[in-house]
């Protein structure tokens, strides 16, 4: 009975292994070996980052919001773990504590702006992003504080030729695939992503999920930072700026699939986009292929990748006829439920009959 | 069956609300008694969906009280009135397509188990709900938007059902519903009611009214006009006080001197991916119906003449000369219209003024003649009896019937030669209707081709000069003016072998 | 199992607490140093200033000297703004030389396009993949580069590193010009020896953050402060529109007598903010980029243009040449800075006749091959 | 108090915060209520309010266009780079930017109309792809500023007019798009536009040609950037950076100017007034001597602040209803559910 439609995260799925392909043809070209270990490393390390962000991300675009502001919170929080670590490994779980907390808070502010001040999400998040980068111009000049060692491996290190923030970043996704998939919060905020009126009218508090969405979509984008500071060794104002981490997050979650008015969409798809993104930069690299060329193909390519599903994802009714006017049997289990509707109306009759003896 | 117990289950007291500043429910008394059916009946925009709603706590009443088992209660949320047991299936689904059945039956309150949605529970006691209906073709894993339409209204019953319901509010559940499932949703009620629980009935279908309710409370204009026992009530009366006149007939009479002339749509073994074999013919001054379960493609026939869903096989002709109709604006050039079947998705830019949406056709496909046709839309809607606050009034502050006339009238702008009706009568009030047909008959007489589609029988029965019969995307039978309800029914269902299925419409 | 990169490992040199406490940009000491070194009169060839450097000290590359054609990696933070732009055309021209001559056999380049992060993923991917003879790093940012640098060195292939710094000496050449400290002691000194006290000058900054553009600022603050001369700063984005829309709000509120820019972009839109207020032309210091040599010759005001040596982007490939030729490098290579005066400006105009816009006129690239018509018509590798 | 109620109204929210901006502008520096003065500023709001026009007619369709902010960069480096000193060239190459924003727009709108991709992601693309179009074109920086000629149009104006002393043509350009904007706004496009974005499913079943509609909502904002452009190569120069972030300056105008993002309401006007808005505000910031590291955080909480203002304003309004008269009322009802059901189902 289950109708089986072409689930957008497949197609992202094709069009990565589509890109892996002939990112491999291309650096084959070059006398490069796109799977050498460190080729790997390097298109899985250019996935952590983003990887981080697009998850928080896909989150508030579920909820039908957007966060621009992830941005700022990535250069905060780089900033935050730095200046508290400090150099000192013993700072540590102080410092990634309160990073998080902040990002968190300011999740929430994000989360409370766009539910009960009805600010849409766009211009929220761009509000508070614009608030967050005054923050950071007043209170840091260039980069600042200082990761110790111990938390720098974890930027550097890796299991054979994949990062350990790779890793994690996996690890995460699984954590959110789980929650949207195995939690009320998850359920609710399809829900409210789809439709918030039918999500209040069925009983479901509306605020709370998409709160909480922008509450981890700002703690991702901490973690993203957190990660970087890693990676950079100290807090920089500027890193999140540096990667656009904003719009690209945003294309990577859209390219996986996820609808831009919410309601669908998954984590997987996501992490898939955010690979397209990295093999393609990846190939462009290895090839040495001019910077600003680099951001035409960029754009193509998201364009290009969405448009793949796009219109196919917009099912409308399942055919009945074929091309030449041949019966393709899909109505049968439509026309097979007449018959068991019927059977069952009388059924229900019979029984309420038998139960009352009768009605007037 | 003891439908006079004396305690209301849930009873409401001087209900006030008004949306900016008017008052569309003017103090209201009315109550429920378990193992009810309490029909609620009354003209578009005479408040019922806003009693239905202030009950389910979606909207708080400016002024009354309502009493649930004897308690005054203030439910601040839909959610705290289900808990409580007053459960309401509304007039818009509220189903989320992309999700499946059981998550949207379970929607707000997923089982749990260890703090994580238990789906097990939740996809085997959402089967169990429907087997319990005896319904064993809806998968609970199925994606909503898969669903017929009828298919999803079950569910939405479902949903309701999953409740620990004392009392169930539909409002305008049939709606979408064709005969088949309306028999079977009235033997759900009435195993409810069996249980003891309290069930409020909307309808527009008077039918339905007398076959399921015991007591039936009238609303005009957001006051009570009355709440009567059934057996007190004849048509003719419920009519009376509804509309607060009495309509001798239902379905007006031809307009005299309504010839029937030239054919001034054919078509020959035309198909899409969704009909096939459609060969048909409508005459100038001829109003030919168009009968079929739901789901039988008759949306899809209108929608493939009008070019949404453009026949991929077969010759069209209009006024005896070929056209190839493969887009809406080509179809509005050639002189068709559609009054779409879902009014708010495909009729109306809810957001928008009266007067932009009847003038959305002209200037779409004729912007040339915007300025003329503005000039004549007060005419036509004064014609129609639009009662509007105005023609700056935004369409969604308008009561359904209102906002069907204004898709009429945007039609009529366009002085269209073949006008298609799908479910033109949908979700309208008894006067409405009437205006409607109307308007039907009038087309006619000035020569123009009406073709209507309609799951109400009576309707196809009353108004056709001749019915078409579609199964399962194909036309099956043509039926002369006046034949039986169980004929119709019979060539629909398939079960009598139709003489001659492909010209069906031919002759 | 686990692998660590090998280069990884607690920093010897820097303790904790001393790279902490950097957020205050004016350093005394770098101040004193470059204030002194302007005055120096830089060693080597008069013709090449690319080839000059202001009180080396020399270092031994005798364990890198081998024969043939090596092959450079370029890790490049982006070409992201006129002046590097410039910079990288001369230096693609100047490999085109090297290779002629067989020094290079080949530069691999990855742009970072302006990330620190996707910079130190190209220096481990030349680490890993690059089969590199030399490693040429023009930093994106100075404390962030530096893990990535040392691991870079821990090849033991030599480094170089060029234009912006890194906390650590393990390269074999540090190549730059003597840095913001100078640039802002110039331009300062200029603007208060034309100006009264009391007089107002607005400083149009492009963005905050970056190193050696807030040490223009620091050191010019500083000076500025100190003669009395009233000093407003503004982020400009290097928008011209910004730019114009703050000289018109600041002439509104009163007079301006002089500008200060920490680049040359926009230098125009300043100057017609005065044109179209109907104000007097105000004393300034742009840089040594066309758009603002052009318009300084046009109105003929009092300015100044201070370069950040442009030429600098020769150098390391020239450095990468004598590295493996075994002769002696500065270990930090100071390459001069002279800003470009009144009587120099006919000079230079001159000289990049037909240059576009965004040209730096120091660029020092006058005897490579493709002069001029590649710089004329910008061709991008 | 019609005209006082009007202005603490949602609608009229954007007027009120203009009015206030341009008071505190006036309190902290007199000279700007002077007329010549007044021109400069209206000068200087000309482009951002000539591209928040353009895109007002996108976002009330439905759609975003996040390239417009590239497009300018494409424009103002094309005429910096074609036209040169040669007077001779400016018209030729006035009608080669028509010509390319047009094409630019089309683009746009029938990748999003036909491909259905959404307009967010193809606008970003075709942001990231314009931009490094050109800047690999030129190799990054323009030859120079174009002949006077052309800069005339963004820089220059009518002198010497009594009272006002100065014209710019810039000013009287802005007017003439407004006007122009206002009149397409009353055409069967400006309904059909804000039609499609309150319900798109009922103007393809009334036989409009959506594709077409929407796309030209695209190019007409596309030819807005262009026509910025043409005024930022006067009024600033030619610079890779100019146009940078013009995007988002106008879609924040937009929403100040009351159009509810989704698209199916909004005035155009208010959307004029809501980039008189923002660039009050920077001025604002400018001259009040606020720090420039602190100025984007003023920014940002004023424009949250308004847009939370008219929400809430609206909400407070819905609840109170009785008192306003039923024109006024009925015209602000931001979306409810229903059209938002439709939406999700529609698309
Ligand atoms: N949210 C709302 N805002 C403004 N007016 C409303 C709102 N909801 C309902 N109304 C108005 O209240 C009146 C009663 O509407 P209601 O939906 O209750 O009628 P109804 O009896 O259910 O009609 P129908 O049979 O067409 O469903 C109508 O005039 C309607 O326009
Ligand atoms: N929401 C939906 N999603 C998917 N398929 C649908 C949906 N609604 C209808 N269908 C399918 O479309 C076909 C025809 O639908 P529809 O019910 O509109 O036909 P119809 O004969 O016009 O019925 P009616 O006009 O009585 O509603 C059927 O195969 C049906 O299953
Ligand atoms: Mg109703
Ligand atoms: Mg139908």
């Amino acid at each position: 009975m289950k109708r089986i439609r072409i689930d957008s995260t497949v197609i992202v799925l094709g069009i990565l292994i589509l890109a892996l392909i002939i990112g491999a043809i291309l650096i084959g070209t070059v006398g490069r070996n796109f799977l050498s270990p460190g080729n790997i490393r390097d298109i899985l390390t250019g996935m952590s980052v983003l990887g981080l962000v697009a998850i928080g991300q896909t989150l508030v675009v579920l909820g039908a919001s957007l966060d621009l502001s992830v941005t700022y919170v990535i250069s905060l929080a780089s900033l935050l773990g730095a200046t508290i670590m400090n150099g000192n490994p013993g700072n540590i779980p102080a410092a990634v504590a309160i990073t998080l907390l902040v990002c968190a808070g300011i999740g929430l502010v994000n989360g409370l702006i766009v539910t009960v001040l009805k600010v849409n999400g766009f211009i929220a998040t761009l509000g508070t992003g614009l608030i967050l980068q005054g923050i950071l111009n007043t209170n840091f000049e260039g980069s600042s504080g200082s990761v110790p060692w111990e938390f720098q491996l974890i930027g550097a290190t890796g299991v054979g030729p994949v990062p350990v923030s790779t890793i994690i970043m996996i690890a995460l996704a699984v954590l959110v695939w789980f929650l949207l998939d195995r939690t009320r919060t998850g359920a609710h905020l399809y829900a409210v992503g789809g439709d918030p009126e039918i999500a209040r009218l069925s009983g479901v508090r509306t605020r709370p999920p998409l709160i909480a969405a922008h509450v981890l979509c700002s703690v991702f984008a901490g973690l993203a930072g957190l990660l970087l500071a890693s990676r950079l060794g100290v807090g920089s104002p500027t890193v999140g700026q540096q990667g656009g981490y904003a719009l690209l997050s945003i294309a990577a979650v859209v390219l996986g699939g996820t609808l831009l008015l919410g309601g669908r969409g998954s984590i997987w798809g996501a992490v898939g986009g955010v690979a397209i993104l990295a093999v393609v930069d990846n190939v462009m690299s290895v090839m040495q292929v001019n910077p600003f060329l680099k951001d035409v193909v960029r754009g193509v390519v998201i364009v290009a990748a969405v448009a793949v599903y796009s219109r196919r994802a917009i099912v409308r009714r399942r055919p009945r006829f074929g091309a030449g006017g041949t019966r393709t049997g899909g109505d049968d289990a439509a026309k097979a439920a007449e018959h068991e509707m019927a059977a069952a109306a009388s059924q229900l009759a019979d029984t309420t009959t038998a139960a009352e003896g009768g009605r007037a | 069956m003891n439908a006079t117990t004396t305690q209301p289950v849930l009873a409401v007291n001087g209900i006030r609300k008004s949306f900016f500043g008017v008052e569309v429910l003017k103090g209201i008394d009315f109550d429920v008694r378990p193992g009810e059916v309490h029909g609620l009946v009354g003209e578009n925009g005479a408040g019922k969906s806003t009693l239905m709603k202030i009950i389910a706590g979606v909207q708080p009443a400016d002024e009354g009280v309502v009493a649930y088992r004897g308690e005054e209660v203030r439910h601040a949320h839909p959610r705290q009135a289900m808990d409580a047991g007053i459960v309401t299936v509304f007039q818009e689904f509220t189903l989320l397509p992309e999700r499946t059945v059981a998550q949207n039956v379970y929607l707000g309150r997923e089982p749990r188990r260890a703090g994580f949605v238990d789906r097990k529970a939740m996809i085997s006691s959402t089967a169990a709900l429907l087997a319990d209906l005896g319904v064993s073709f809806i998968d609970p894993q199925a994606r909503v938007g898969s669903l017929t339409v009828a298919e999803q209204q079950i569910v939405e019953i479902v949903k309701a059902l999953s409740f620990d319901a004392q009392v169930i509010s539909m409002d305008e559940p049939t709606a979408a519903l064709s005969d088949r499932e309306v028999e079977l949703l009235y033997a759900i009620i009435r195993r409810l009611t069996s249980r003891g629980v309290a069930v409020i009935y909307v309808s527009h279908r008077l039918k339905e009214i007398f076959d399921l309710c015991d007591r039936i409370t009238i609303l005009k204009d957001g006051a009570l006009v009355s709440t009567d026992e059934t057996a007190a009530l004849t048509t003719d009366e419920l009519v009376r006080r509804m509309v607060g006149r009495s309509i001798q007939s239902y379905f007006p009479d031809a307009v005299d001197g309504t010839t029937v002339g030239e054919p001034r749509i054919e078509l020959e073994d035309c198909g899409n991916a969704y009909v096939d074999g459609v060969s048909l013919t409508l005459r100038a001054g001829e109003i030919v119906g168009v009968a079929g379960l739901q789901g039988s493609g008759r949306t899809e026939l209108v929608e493939g003449v009008f070019g949404i869903q453009a026949f991929t096989r077969g010759t069209m002709r209009i006024d005896g000369s070929p056209v190839r109709i493969t887009s809406a604006r080509a179809a509005v050039r050639a002189g068709l219209a559609l009054v779409s079947e879902d009014r708010k998705a495909q009729g109306l830019a809810l957001g928008q003024s009266v007067l932009d949406n009847a003038l959305l056709v002209v200037r779409s496909v004729f912007p040339g003649r915007t300025s003329a046709s503005r000039r004549e839309v007060p005419g036509v809607l004064s014609s129609l009896e639009i009662s509007s606050r105005g023609l700056d009034q935004e369409a969604r502050f308008l009561s359904g019937g209102n906002q069907q006339k204004v898709v009429l009238a945007k039609w009529l702008l366009t002085q269209p030669q073949i006008v298609l009706f799908d479910e033109p009568t949908r979700g309208i009030d008894v006067g409405a209707k009437y205006a409607v047909y109307q308007l039907m008959r009038e087309l006619a007489a000035q020569g123009k081709a009406v073709l209507m589609v309609s799951s109400e029988l009576p309707e196809v029965i009353g108004m056709s000069d001749r019915i078409l019969v579609m199964h399962d995307g194909e036309l099956v039978a043509e039926l002369p003016v006046g034949s039986a309800e169980h004929e119709i029914l019979g060539a629909a269902t398939g079960a009598v072998d139709s003489p001659n299925s492909t010209d069906g419409g031919a002759r | 199992g686990c692998t660590t990169d090998p280069s990884v490992a607690p920093a010897e040199s820097d303790s904790p607490d001393e790279s902490a406490e950097t957020t205050e940009w004016f350093d005394q000491e770098l101040f004193d140093k470059q204030n002194e070194e302007r005055g120096v009169d830089p060693q080597g060839p008069a013709d090449q200033p690319y080839l000059q450097h202001i009180n080396a000290e020399m270092v031994d590359t005798a364990e890198f000297a081998s024969e043939g054609a090596k092959k450079a990696c370029f890790a490049n933070a982006s070409i992201s703004n006129p002046w590097r732009q410039t910079g990288w055309i001369t230096m693609n021209e100047q490999l085109k030389a090297l290779q002629a001559d067989g020094a290079i056999s080949e530069m691999e380049t990855r742009d970072a396009q302006d990330s620190d992060d996707t910079q130190i993923a190209d220096i481990d991917y030349f680490i890993a993949e690059g089969n590199c003879d030399v490693f040429l790093i023009s930093p994106n940012s100075t404390a962030a580069m530096t893990p990535a640098v040392e691991r870079a060195c821990e090849t033991g292939k030599p480094v170089i590193v060029f234009d912006r710094g890194v906390n650590t000496d393990c390269y074999v050449s540090f190549i730059h010009p003597i840095g913001g400290f100078a640039w802002g002691i110039d331009t300062a000194e200029f603007l208060i020896d034309n100006l009264e006290k009391g007089d107002k000058v607005v400083a149009l900054r492009i963005l905050p953050g970056v190193d050696v553009l807030e040490h223009r600022w620091a050191a010019a603050e500083k000076l500025f402060d100190e003669a009395g001369i009233e000093a407003v700063d503004y982020f400009t984005g290097a928008d011209p529109a910004e730019i114009k829309s703050i000289i018109s709000d600041e002439l509104a509120k009163g007079d301006v007598q002089g500008i200060w820019m920490d680049a040359g972009d926009g230098a125009v839109a300043a100057i017609e903010a005065f044109e179209d207020a109907g104000a007097d032309y105000p004393v300034m210091t742009g840089e040594d980029e066309m758009s603002f040599l052009r318009k300084w010759k046009d109105t003929g005001l009092t300015g100044l243009a201070p370069v950040y040596s442009n030429f600098q982007w020769r150098t390391p490939l020239l450095a990468a040449q004598m590295v493996f030729a075994g002769q002696e490098v500065p270990k930090e290579w100071v390459l001069p800075q002279k800003p470009i005066t009144e009587g120099e400006l006919d000079q230079y105009l001159e000289a990049n006749e037909g240059m576009p816009d965004g040209h730096y006129a120091k660029f020092g690239g006058e005897d490579l091959p493709g002069y001029p018509t590649v710089w004329q018509q910008r061709q991008i590798p | 108090m019609n005209v006082l109620r009007s202005l603490v109204s949602p609608r009229g929210a954007v007027f009120l915060l203009l009015v206030l901006l341009l008071i505190a502008v006036m309190i902290l520096n007199p000279s700007f209520a002077e007329p010549g003065q007044l021109m400069r500023f209206i000068q200087r709001v000309a482009p951002i309010a000539i591209v928040a026009i353009g895109q007002y007619f996108v976002i009330i369709a439905g759609e975003f266009d996040l390239s417009q902010g590239s497009l300018i960069t494409a424009q103002v480096i094309i005429a910096g780079n074609l036209v040169g000193q040669d007077d001779s060239r400016t018209i030729p190459v006035l009608l080669l930017m028509v010509v390319f924003g047009v094409a630019v727009g089309l683009v746009n709108g029938i990748i999003t109309t036909l491909l259905k991709v959404p307009s967010f992601i193809v606008t970003l693309g075709m942001m990231l792809a314009l931009l490094g179009g050109v800047m690999w074109w030129t190799g990054g920086a323009a030859t120079g500023n174009p002949a006077d000629s052309f800069r005339e149009i963004g820089r220059g104006g009518i002198r010497d007019v009594p009272f006002l002393e100065f014209i710019p043509w810039a000013v009287l350009i802005l007017i003439a798009w407004l006007a122009l904007g206002i009149w397409i706004t009353k055409l069967p496009l400006g309904k059909s536009l804000i039609a499609v974005g309150d319900n798109a499913g009922a103007v393809d079943y009334a036989g409009g040609r959506r594709a077409w509609v929407t796309t030209r909502a695209f190019v007409i904002s596309s030819l807005s950037a262009s026509l910025s452009a043409v005024l930022l190569v006067g009024y600033a120069g030619v610079h890779p950076s100019v146009g940078r972030g013009y995007e988002f300056i106008a879609i924040t105008a937009v929403v100040l100017g009351g159009v509810v993002l989704g698209g199916g309401r909004g005035w155009i006007v208010a959307v004029a007034a809501g980039a008189f808005a923002l660039e009050a505000l920077f001025m604002l910031l400018n001259i009040a001597g606020v720090p420039s590291t602190l100025r984007d955080a003023v920014q940002g909480v004023i424009i949250i602040a308004a847009v939370a203002y008219s929400a809430v304003a609206f909400r407070a309004r819905r609840k109170r209803g009785p008192q306003t008269p039923p024109d006024l009322t009925t015209a602000e009802a931001v979306s409810t559910s229903t059209i938002h059901t439709e939406k999700i189902r529609g698309d």
